[in-house]
Parts: C-alpha cells; sequence; structure tokens
C-alpha cells in the first residue's frame, strides 16, 4: 500500500505547512513517497525528507517542470504511477490543476477536497459549498486525491527520508509560461496562516481596506476578502475566501463587515475561533461566529487595532 | 402550463360518469347529497356494484384486486364519486386495513382477509383513539399482555366511526412497558363479537349516531392477529395515516354544497328578495366560490406533483386544512340561507310539510355534524404544525 | 396536466429575476418610487431592451408574447423585485392601441421610445364602464374632451395618453399627446396622474371599443394579481428567515407556535393566490373567463389584506419602519387591491355575471 | 473556428441546499435549478470571441438528464449557435462523475473538431473541478484552467490564471481547453427577442450508449449528511469584552 504524495512546490522551495498536512492525510493510506518536482526541486525534496512519516522523496528536475504546467508535471506522475495505489497532493491550486488530468491519464476518477480518510477507498468531501458532506467509497484501482490541508493537522518534523533523484516525463510542449503577477506582501500565506482577518463588502472602499490590513498586521494575521469585495474592487482576486477561493481553518478568524453568504461560510466555517464585527444585528455571519460585536466596523476595529 | 387532463384521462372520467350515470342508485344519491344517514345496506349495496366493476378497492395494487389506477385516476374517481353523490366509501377496511395487511400482513392474513373485505363479509372499524389519546396517539393505554397463544386485552377506544356496522376492528395496544411509548405499541386485529367487547354508541351534537366507544374486558385474541411484529405497530399506524389519502381536500363535495346553495339561492326568498340577490349573501358565496376555485387548482397541483414522484408531504396538510376550511363555510353558509325554518328539526316534520326544498330541513344538523372536518384525520392545528416544521426547517 | 412553466417562459422569468435582482435593489426602488417621474428611465431602457415590454404583447402586433401568461410571467417577476416601473399603465395602453391598428405607436412603446398610459378610471367609477361620466363629442371635425379621469397609472413622464370617453355609440378611445396632468406617486411607489379635459381636443382612435378596454383591463387585473403572488412570495421569504433569525426569550420566533400557525395560513393563501391565477390565465378569453379574472382579483384582494397585515405583525416593530423591504411590500399588497376594481367590485361583477354551471 | 461549450444543469445558485433525510443525497424536488455559473461565464466568452471575430460557431453541449435541454436553451439564447444534448440518465438526483462526462466530451470533440473548449472551472454541486482538465488529458490538448482572462491569437492562446497568491500567465497552443473563473466576464441576460431566436436553433438530442461511453459511477456515495453545526456563540457589548473574550479563548 503505497502513497505517491505530489509535493507543494512554489519557484523552488517546498510549500510546508500545504504539503505536511498533505502528508498527515497520506499517511492512513499507507507508505508515503514525496515527489518534488520543478525547475529547482532538490532543496525541496530536502526539506520534503524531513517531514515525520515521509520513508521516500523522489526529486524530479527539468526545466518542463517549472511553473507547474498541468501537462509535463501530470505525464511524470502518471509513467510513475504503477508503484502506488494512492496519488495524493494538497488541495492547491496547481494540485487541482494537475491531479484531475492525471487521474484521467490513468483511467480513475478524481477525489478532490477530500477532508476525512474513512478507509483506503473511502474518503468524506464537501459537496454544495459545504452545504453537505458525502462519503464517497471509490472502486477504482488506483485512488487520485487532493486533500483540503484546512481539514488535517500538518505532520511534525524530524523524518529522514532517503532521497531519489528520477527524470521528467517527456515535455508534450503544449504550453509555456508567460509571466505571474505574484502578490507581494510580508504578511502570511492565506491558507497557512493561524489568524485571518476578512473585509466584506461593508468595508465600502479599497482605501477603507486598510483598516482590515492594519489590524492583521497588528495581530500577525493574513489578509482574507469576501467575494463582495473582491467584485467590489476592495481586495485583491486571490484574497477571497469561500466555495470559488480560498479554504482556510485558522486558530481565529476574524470577519469584519462581511454578512456571511453561505459561499463564504463554506470557505472558513472550520476555523477554531470566529469573531465577526457587523452593524446588522441579523447578519448570518453571527450564526457562526463565537465571539459577535454589533458594531460599528468603522469604530470598532481601530480601537480593536489599538487595544490589541 | 397545461390545465387540462390529457385524452386518456379525459375517457376515464367519461367512463367514470357514465357508470355513476347508470349504476348508482338514486335513492342513495339523494340521501348522500342531503345529507341523511347512511344505513349499512346503503353503503353495502353501492360496495357490491363497485366490487363487480373491480373499482372498489382504488388504492390496491392489481393482484390483490385492486384497479391498478395511477394518483390521476384516484383522484378523477373520487371527484367523479362526490359530484354524483355516492357514497363515500369508510376508508376502515378499503383504504386502511387493505393497504397494512399488503404491506405487513403475512400470506395468510392476507388471503383470507382481503377478499372479504372486497365482499363485504367483514365491515373493518378503527380502534385506535383512547379517551386519554387523540392527536397525541402515542399516549395510548390500552394494554395486551401475552398469555401462552392469546393476548388479553384491556381498555377502551373512543370515537370509532361507524362500529355499529362492523364486525372486525383494529386496534393499537400496548405490549411491553418500557422503552419509548412509540415503541411499545402493536397491531392487533380483534373479533367484535368476542367476549368481554361492549360497544357504545356516542351521540354527537347534531343527535346523530355516527361513533361510538368500545370496551374491552380480559378480551383473548389469538397471537396470530398480531399484524407485523410485536411493538411494531407504531410504524403500521403511521404507514396508515400517511397512506395517500385521495381527496382529502373535499373538491368534489364542495363544488356540489356550492351547487346545492346556488339551486336553493334561486329557490328561496327573504323579505321578498330572491336570495341570489341578496348583496350579503351574494358576496360571501362569490367569495367562497373563488376560493373552492382556487381549492380546485392547488389540489390539481399538488397531484401534478404528486404524480411526478416530487410531491412533499405538506401537500395534503395544506389540502386538508383549505378543503376543510372552504366546506365549513359553505355549511354555515346554506344554514344561515335557511332563515328562521333551519331551527326546527327535520325529524319533526316529513318532508312534504317543509316549505323550503327536501334536503334543506337537516342544514342545521349538517353544519354542526360537520365541525368535525377540523378535528379528526390529524385536527387542523396538528396540520398547521406539519407545514410549520418543513417551513422552519433549517 | 402540467403546473410547470414552458421552457420560454422559464428562461424569460430567470432573465427578468437575474437583471432585477442586479439592478435594482430596495433602497434605488424606494428612491425612484416617491421622486418625479417616479421611475428609473434606465431600468426601463433594460426592460426594453430585454424585450419585456414586448411581452406584452401578441407578434403579429409586433411584440414577442401577449398571452395571459406571458403577462403573468413578467409581472410575478415584477412583484417579486417590487419594481415600480410603470408597466401597468404600458401593459392597458398598449393592448388597446395595438387593438386598434396603431402598429407605428405600439413599435415605439415596445422599443422603449416613447412611453403611454390608459385613462379610464374616474373619482365616481371602479370597475364597471357604463358608469363613465366623461363625453366625448365632434364638433367641426375635430373631437373635444370633458369630464376629469384619475388612478392613470404610470402617466407621469408619458409621451401620451389614451383615454376612454362616452360617445353616441359607446365607449370611444381618445388619443392626446402631451396631456396636462396632475402628478402624484402612489402611497407605496410609483406614478399616477389626473387629467382634467375642458373641451380638450384629440384624436380619435374607435368609437365602440368596449371589448377591447374590458379585454385590456383584464389582462391587466390579471397582472397585478401576478404580481401579487411575486411580492406574496418574497415578502413571505422574508418573514420566515425573520421568524428563524429574531432571538426572543433565548429562542427564535419561529419556535412560537402562535406565530408559526399565523405564517402557515400565510403560506396557504399564496398557494391559493397562485393556483386562481392559474386559473384566470387558463380561463382568459375563454366563454365566462371574465368570472375567472374576478375571482382572481376577489381572493387576491382579501390574501394581500392578510399577508400585509400579519406580515407586519409577525416582524413585530421592525415591520413598520420605512428602512425595512418588507414594510414596502406589505403596503404594495394592500394597495394592489385599490387598482383596477377591488374584492368587492369584483364580488359585484361576479354576482352580476351570474352562476356558471361547475358540473357539466 | 468553432467552440464547444459544455454546460451543466445544477441547483440554482440562490438556493438553499438541504440534505435529504434518509441522508441518500440533497432535495431537488421542486427545487429551481439552473445554468452552473460558471458554465454561463465560459458560454459568455464564446459569445465575446465569437464578436471579436475569432470563433465563428458556438457549440453548447449538456450530458445529464433530458431536463438539461432548458439550460441548454439559455446557451443558445445568450448566443450559442446550436445545442447537443446527452441523456446519460432519466434519475434527476444522479451525477455523472466528470471523467465520464470528459469521455462523452472527448467523442463529441472528435466529431465537432472545434479549436477551443470553453469549460468552467467546476460546478456549484458536485465542486469537483475536475471535467477540463479529464477532457485535456483524454485529448492530449493543453490546458488552461482557472482563466480570469482568454486572448485568443491564431494558433496560440495567451491565457491569465488564477493561482495561489497571484495571477499566472501562460501561452497555450491551440486547440486548448480553457476552464474558467469566475471574473473572466460578466454574462449577458437572455433577451425574450433572443429567447424566442433560440426555440429554433438545432438541438440535437443523443445518448450516452451513443457515443459508446459507460457512465456508471466509479464513486459509490455511501451517505450524505449535514455538515456539523458550530455550537452558537456569544454576542459582546464591546471591544473591551471581545479582547477579554478572545485572551481567555487563547485567541490572542
Amino acid at each position: 500500500m503505497a502513497v505517491l504524495l505530489l509535493a507543494e512546490v512554489t519557484g523552488g522551495e517546498l510549500a510546508m505547512d500545504a504539503t505536511a498536512k498533505a502528508v498527515t492525510a497520506a499517511q492512513a493510506l499507507g507508505d508515503v513517497t514525496v515527489l518534488a518536482a520543478g525547475a529547482s526541486a532538490a532543496a525541496a525534496g530536502d526539506a520534503a525528507a524531513k517531514i515525520a512519516g515521509v520513508s521516500k522523496v523522489l526529486v524530479a528536475e527539468d526545466a518542463s517542470l517549472g511553473h507547474r504546467l498541468a501537462e509535463p508535471t501530470a505525464a511524470l506522475i502518471a509513467s510513475l504511477a504503477g508503484d502506488y495505489e494512492h496519488i495524493v497532493a494538497p488541495a492547491t491550486t496547481d494540485a487541482k490543476n494537475i491531479l484531475p488530468r492525471v487521474a484521467a491519464l490513468l483511467d480513475v476518477m478524481i477525489i478532490s477536497d477530500a477532508t476525512a480518510v474513512v478507509d483506503g477507498a473511502t474518503f468524506e468531501r464537501p459537496i454544495y459549498a459545504g452545504n453537505a458532506i458525502q462519503t464517497m467509497k471509490s472502486s477504482d484501482a488506483k485512488k487520485v486525491i487532493t486533500f483540503r490541508t484546512a481539514n488535517f493537522d500538518a505532520a511534525g518534523e524530524g523524518g529522514s527520508a532517503s532521497v531519489e533523484t528520477i527524470s521528467a516525463a517527456d515535455n508534450p510542449g503544449l504550453s509555456e509560461w508567460v509571466e505571474n503577477k505574484v502578490a507581494k506582501s510580508d504578511r502570511p500565506e492565506l491558507t497557512s496562516a493561524g489568524i485571518v482577518v476578512s473585509g466584506g463588502r461593508g468595508v465600502g472602499s479599497e482605501e477603507d481596506f486598510a483598516l482590515i490590513e492594519t489590524l492583521a498586521d497588528k495581530l500577525g494575521a493574513a489578509v482574507g476578502a469576501s467575494r463582495a469585495a473582491v467584485d467590489s474592487g476592495y481586495a485583491a482576486n486571490d484574497l477571497q475566501v469561500g466555495q470559488t477561493g480560498k479554504v482556510v481553518a485558522p486558530e481565529l478568524y476574524v470577519a469584519v463587515g462581511i454578512s456571511g453568504a453561505i459561499q463564504h461560510l463554506a470557505g472558513m466555517k472550520d476555523s477554531k475561533v470566529i469573531v465577526a464585527i457587523n452593524k446588522d444585528e441579523e447578519a448570518p455571519i453571527f450564526q457562526v461566529a463565537d465571539f459577535g460585536l454589533v458594531a460599528d466596523l468603522f469604530d470598532a476595529v481601530p480601537e480593536l487595532t489599538q487595544k490589541l | 402550463m397545461d390545465l387540462e387532463f390529457n385524452e386518456t384521462e379525459l375517457a376515464f372520467r367519461d367512463e367514470v360518469r357514465a357508470f355513476m350515470r347508470s349504476e348508482l342508485p338514486e335513492d342513495i344519491s339523494r340521501k348522500v347529497i342531503s345529507g341523511n344517514e347512511l344505513t349499512r345496506d346503503d353503503y353495502m349495496r353501492w360496495q357490491a356494484i363497485l366490487n363487480a366493476k373491480g373499482w372498489l378497492a382504488t388504492t390496491w395494487e392489481e393482484e390483490y384486486g385492486g384497479p391498478g389506477w395511477d394518483a390521476v385516476q384516484r383522484h378523477i374517481f373520487s371527484e367523479e364519486s362526490a359530484l354524483h353523490g355516492a357514497p363515500r366509501m369508510p376508508p376502515f377496511g378499503l383504504a386502511m386495513m387493505g393497504p397494512v395487511l399488503i404491506k405487513f400482513g403475512t400470506e395468510e392474513q392476507k388471503s383470507t382477509l382481503l377478499p372479504r373485505i372486497l365482499d363485504g363479509s367483514d365491515w373493518w372499524c378503527q380502534g385506535f383513539s383512547e379517551p386519554g389519546a387523540g392527536s397525541d396517539l402515542a399516549s395510548m393505554k390500552m394494554r395486551a399482555e401475552r398469555d401462552g397463544d392469546e393476548y388479553v386485552l384491556n381498555g377502551q377506544k373512543t370515537w370509532t366511526t361507524l362500529g355499529q356496522y362492523a364486525n372486525k376492528i383494529f386496534c393499537l395496544v400496548r405490549t411491553a412497558s418500557e422503552g419509548k411509548p412509540q415503541a411499545s405499541i402493536s397491531f392487533l386485529l380483534v373479533d367484535l363479537d368476542t367476549p368481554g367487547v361492549e360497544m357504545r354508541p356516542i351521540r354527537l351534537i347534531d343527535g346523530g349516531y355516527e361513533v361510538n366507544e368500545v370496551f374491552f374486558t380480559d378480551v383473548r385474541v389469538p397471537v396470530e392477529n398480531l399484524v407485523g411484529n410485536e411493538n411494531e405497530g407504531w410504524t403500521i399506524a403511521k404507514y396508515l395515516l400517511t397512506h395517500e389519502r385521495t381527496n382529502i381536500a373535499g373538491v368534489g363535495f364542495s363544488i356540489m354544497d356550492l351547487e346545492r346553495y346556488k339551486t336553493l339561492a334561486q329557490e328561496i326568498k327573504r323579505d321578498g328578495m330572491q336570495l341570489s340577490d341578496h348583496p350579503i349573501y351574494a358576496a360571501r358565496a362569490a367569495a367562497i366560490e373563488a376560493d373552492l376555485e382556487a381549492l380546485r387548482i392547488t389540489n390539481l397541483r399538488i397531484l401534478a406533483e404528486t404524480r411526478d414522484g416530487s410531491a412533499g408531504g405538506v401537500g395534503s396538510s395544506m389540502l386538508k386544512l383549505k378543503g376543510t376550511q372552504v366546506r365549513q363555510e359553505l355549511q354555515d353558509l346554506y344554514r344561515s340561507a335557511i332563515g328562521p325554518r333551519a331551527a326546527t328539526l327535520s325529524s319533526g316534520l316529513s318532508h312534504n310539510e317543509m316549505s323550503v326544498p327536501y334536503d334543506a330541513g337537516q342544514a342545521a344538523q349538517v353544519y354542526f355534524l360537520h365541525r368535525k372536518l377540523s378535528i379528526f384525520g390529524g385536527s387542523n392545528e396538528i396540520q398547521r404544525n406539519i407545514v410549520a416544521k418543513e417551513m422552519f426547517r433549517d | 396536466m402540467d403546473f410547470n412553466l414552458s421552457e420560454d417562459h422559464q428562461l424569460l422569468s430567470n432573465t427578468l429575476n437575474r437583471f432585477l435582482g442586479d439592478n435594482y435593489d430596495i433602497e434605488k426602488r424606494n428612491e425612484a418610487g416617491f421622486t418625479a417621474p417616479y421611475h428609473l428611465q434606465d431600468m426601463w431602457n433594460g426592460l426594453a431592451e430585454l424585450g419585456v415590454i414586448g411581452a406584452l404583447v401578441s407578434e403579429e402586433k409586433g411584440g414577442f408574447g401577449g398571452s395571459a401568461e406571458d403577462i403573468s410571467v413578467v409581472f410575478e417577476e415584477l412583484g417579486r423585485s417590487l419594481c415600480v416601473e410603470p408597466m401597468l399603465g404600458t401593459l392597458l395602453a398598449l393592448r388597446v392601441l395595438s387593438d386598434h391598428g396603431q402598429d407605428e405607436r405600439v413599435e415605439q412603446i415596445i422599443s422603449g421610445e416613447s412611453r403611454a398610459a390608459l385613462a379610464v378610471y374616474e373619482p365616481n367609477m371602479s370597475c364597471d364602464l357604463s358608469a363613465m361620466e366623461a363625453t366625448a363629442v365632434e364638433q367641426d371635425g375635430v373631437w373635444r374632451l370633458n369630464g376629469r379621469k384619475s388612478a392613470i397609472y404610470g402617466a407621469p413622464g408619458s409621451d401620451f395618453v389614451v383615454v376612454a370617453a362616452k360617445t353616441e355609440s359607446g365607449t370611444g378611445l381618445f388619443f392626446l399627446e402631451n396631456p396636462v396632468l396632475i402628478c402624484a406617486a402612489m402611497v407605496d411607489g410609483g406614478g399616477v396622474a389626473d387629467l382634467v379635459m375642458e373641451n380638450t381636443a384629440a384624436e380619435c382612435l374607435a368609437l365602440d371599443a368596449e371589448t377591447s378596454l374590458t379585454s385590456a383591463l383584464d389582462l391587466g387585473r390579471i397582472a397585478l394579481c401576478a404580481e401579487a403572488v411575486g411580492a406574496m412570495s418574497a415578502l413571505q421569504d422574508l418573514t420566515v428567515d425573520y421568524l428563524k433569525q429574531r432571538k426572543q426569550f433565548g429562542t427564535t420566533l419561529s419556535s412560537f407556535q402562535a406565530l408559526q400557525h399565523r405564517a402557515v395560513n400565510m403560506q396557504i393563501e399564496i398557494e391559493q393566490c397562485r393556483s386562481i391565477v392559474i386559473s384566470a390565465v387558463g380561463q382568459f378569453g375563454q366563454p365566462g373567463g371574465e368570472r375567472n379574472v374576478s375571482m382572481a382579483k376577489n381572493l387576491i384582494g382579501r390574501a394581500g389584506r392578510l399577508m400585509s397585515e400579519e406580515s407586519i405583525q409577525l416582524h413585530g416593530g421592525i415591520g413598520m419602519t420605512w428602512e425595512y423591504p418588507g414594510a414596502h411590500f406589505a403596503k404594495r399588497l394592500v394597495m394592489i387591491d385599490h387598482q383596477l376594481g377591488d374584492q368587492n367590485d369584483h364580488a359585484m361583477r361576479l354576482i352580476a355575471t351570474g352562476a356558471k354551471q361547475l358540473v357539466d | 473556428m468553432k467552440a464547444l461549450v459544455p454546460v451543466k444543469r445544477v441547483i440554482d445558485y440562490n438556493v438553499k441546499v438541504r440534505v435529504k433525510a434518509d441522508g441518500s443525497g440533497v432535495d431537488l424536488a421542486n427545487v429551481k435549478m439552473s445554468m452552473n455559473p460558471f458554465d454561463e461565464i465560459a458560454v459568455e466568452e464564446a459569445i465575446r470571441l465569437k464578436e471579436a471575430g475569432k470563433v465563428d460557431e458556438i457549440v453548447a453541449v449538456s450530458i445529464g438528464v433530458k431536463q438539461a435541454q432548458e439550460t441548454l436553451r439559455t446557451a443558445l439564447a445568450m448566443g450559442a449557435d446550436r445545442a447537443i444534448l446527452v441523456v446519460a440518465t432519466d434519475d434527476v438526483h444522479a451525477d455523472i462523475e466528470p471523467l465520464a462526462v470528459a469521455k462523452i466530451l472527448k467523442a463529441i470533440v472528435d466529431e465537432e473538431q472545434p479549436g477551443l473548449v470553453l469549460c468552467g472551472k467546476q460546478a456549484i454541486d458536485n465542486d469537483m473541478n475536475a471535467t477540463g482538465q479529464m477532457l485535456s488529458a483524454l485529448l492530449g490538448w493543453s490546458q488552461a484552467t482557472f482563466a480570469s482572462e482568454v486572448d485568443v491569437e491564431g494558433n496560440s492562446a495567451k491565457i491569465t490564471r488564477e493561482v495561489d497568491g497571484g495571477l499566472q500567465t501562460i501561452s497555450v497552443k491551440m486547440p486548448a481547453i480553457v476552464t474558467v473563473d469566475l471574473r473572466l466576464n460578466e454574462p449577458r441576460y437572455a433577451s425574450l427577442p433572443n429567447i424566442m431566436k433560440a426555440k429554433k436553433k438545432p438541438l440535437d438530442e443523443k445518448s450516452a450508449a451513443d457515443y459508446g461511453v459507460d457512465v456508471s459511477p466509479r464513486l459509490e456515495v455511501v451517505k450524505t449528511e449535514e455538515p456539523a453545526q458550530r455550537a452558537a456563540g456569544i454576542t459582546v457589548g464591546s471591544v473591551d469584552e471581545l479582547i477579554e473574550k478572545l485572551k481567555e479563548a487563547g485567541a490572542v
């Protein structure tokens, strides 16, 4: 019972949080081999080898594997698939791009965004924006799964897995990377942050979104936003928390001026502690909040920032 | 959007109509339309006619002697029955006992009891309610203690409709003393001529005799009379009560009643004014007519949902609620239309002596009797609870 | 027997639902509905572009629909978002214009280029056209109108008004460009006007248009009833949500049986109203179909008041505030009864049209 | 160039989903159904490409129950030229898995030879996010997921993708599969004249068997449950009280 886990590698570096959480999920299925693939991936492979519970690391370095283009990476994974019963990854946008392609190459179904492992063939996953949880049993010989990291604890460090270098598969040459526009930020990454402060339509403007950012910086938190705030242009696309955006589960989630549409709740309701600040006492967000403050955010947020 | 029945359904309706016109005895329909009590013989005559046609047990599968109708056909049949003044056949054997036996009975029970329902050998009555358990049926108390191959029954049942005509009763009995109240109830069949069974009439508000109370003192019943397993009675009772109830809205009855009122309103004068021209009466009748037309369509809409397999349970609750409101409103309108003569008990005068149409003399009594509509079959408040539960579900 | 909307109607309903949902929130609506010209020109243009105005007239008359069902689909959606756009007045005017060969004017109205209203009602008249007092007399080849018209829906800001007035041959229709109107907002938002005519010169469209007028008014009634059903379901959603959320005595209002039962009664009446609209739509144009229209208007009048009063009561104080959307739905549902004949007028019409044979 | 747009009939975005009491799935009885919102964006993008002269025919495809015909009419009313309905089940509760959908789509692509397939990035019912990627693998075509900008130029297309941490632009060879994200465009409303015109546009009905694809599921649904509810929280009266409670909870 062997598991191949696609490590999350960005610019040659291992995204430790996402990868370590997926390792926890994968350990329930069998012996975990991590694949670190990229234009440069050796350092990421070494880092993955130190995750407790990883028994082997494969490092594939090739220019074609840079920027996570789906076709060459999927071809590589499919070529390795013979040795593994499970092929898994953290449910990042990269893995969501690649793993369904792998599954189709192997003629099996994908199980995306799994939130729990019942047994080697049976998994739980949310459907309808988290309004229902489905338990699914796979009849495929190989299971291809992405795990929603918000639902698993990160595996610890202290492993010492062997590292083996392998070569890339043939690059079909169907697509090329052009450029990245990465939001530069010193703040923690949204999906792995311990604290998230999110703003909604109630914040009212792009300028006033600074209120959210100031509070986040005070708390050492990542910044998130509701779809309404993103659509209104107050916040960048990649900050969207919700069904069609990021799913987060930090220790503390502070929702400011967010009414709490079900699609937003789907992205944050697994957070440990939820705080809601909204002037509308009927806002649905209060139904999931541990601590609700009915107040004008323009008074409450600066006060909170100052007193913390 | 299409409000009409399809061609097959229309042909079926015509067939039912022709049957009603040629086969329904006129003396029976007169009684039904005027609200007179039917005798056991009246029911048995109509039952035999329906049985001969194969149209008696409308909800049974064909292999047991049902006609194999779908929901729309059953609706058409019950509407046409009402519109032509056919008796509403007591549901206890045909609509309750039969489906329960088909679903939960042993082969032996099915093969002996089902034919007896059809040919009229058995008239079943219902032993559910007790003096201390009405809408809250799970609080019933009548006990059945196991003694060898027999159960020994002690307790009382009440509101036993037309028990005076019956030879058999199906009862909910308590067969265990522990656990949830719902989990210690069994479904038991009892011959009414068993020693220790005593039936007494309950005279109702209108002076008539329709329901009974039944007393059980050390009544011994063989264990073979159990339906389903011991302590499975609640499941069976729920199945029986939620088993599709056709014609719950009683649209056909109300249409007949409205027609009857309109005829009356053209015959009666009040202070020299034709009642049909009396602005207050006419306005009330107009409002009822609007409500009834809406109800007719609501009924068809819910029927179409049932046919398409997506009806929620709340549909029949809504139909029961509005249907009984409309019917009670009509009884009230009819009663008031009669005027001062409504106060005269009809049994005191022969039809020839009444100056109003022969069937009008009983209007007040029928009005009082029909207060039952919003109480039985799950009171209207219970129906509101059912709808509310669905409405306020998260 | 099929009570589902046809594919086209479902699409039309979806389009309107989304268009109004995206562009027409309650604050915007309240702002527009009480400020002259009591509607939003860009919304009107949007509705014209989507072909919604054309849905009120048949294809042969230059529209895209025109059946009673088309009209009920459109108005139910308008009701759901409490739209104050002058669709009712436009419907009435369009129908009589298209009945009398005014193809060019019909085309202009459908495209949104110009807008018209129909002046029928008078201070002393409700449903019964024979009670009309306004007159039209031809003098030296010019028709002159006298009398006062009231409750001309959608007239403020319209380009012309079609006026009904008594002629020697019956109830005629007259065309009045740039009329001098006494304009006001309605209690529940939207524009309305009175028109005082003193030897006012007008173009004659028809000398006896009673059949056409009655048909147009009946379609208007169906439209109002469908609008009411849309408004009722939106209001019921608000009310049920409120009962589920609002807590008193440590529990949600929805756990109190006294309130549950009232909400259930409301729900049943909505279903009844939906059914009676289906009945009126299905019978429109059939012999006796006007009775179903009157049944609908009568029932909607009674149920609208029930919905309005009960929803306010169930909301408590918040239901009384201008800020709360539910209050405006509640107002609209009562005021619909005042348009094109109320429950009593239609009960009278039912009585007057006599008994219909229910069993054939 | 021909564009193929697969569209799915799903429970309407605004409907509150309810799990059936017996755990067999979600309740779809009397529930409003609509086109998957991401698929609407894909249809809109195809229309815009056609308006820009880069696409000359738009074929909409839906795979599922017969009622999906209504979803295809929506696509036609928006501006698609013709439609193919593949009836793969008559059970409204059955969800055809992305793998089976991708296989049917592959067969249609082989027949239709489009230069571009535009899909929604995920369907809002099963949230699987897989069909486009799977179709791309089966065809051996280039793949660009989560597109927020699509720029077709001759034999290649420049696609900007929404990825973790920002945006990535890639260039793909045509023919390509593009899955679209939320912010690519604002779909238009189907106007009534266009709804009427759509009635006359061709809609072919096929079955899964016509394409020789086995649609039996690989994943068996064991049960469907309501998600765990969060325990009710408390309302605090002031910022000070909030800070105090957060300290008590160890959250700050």
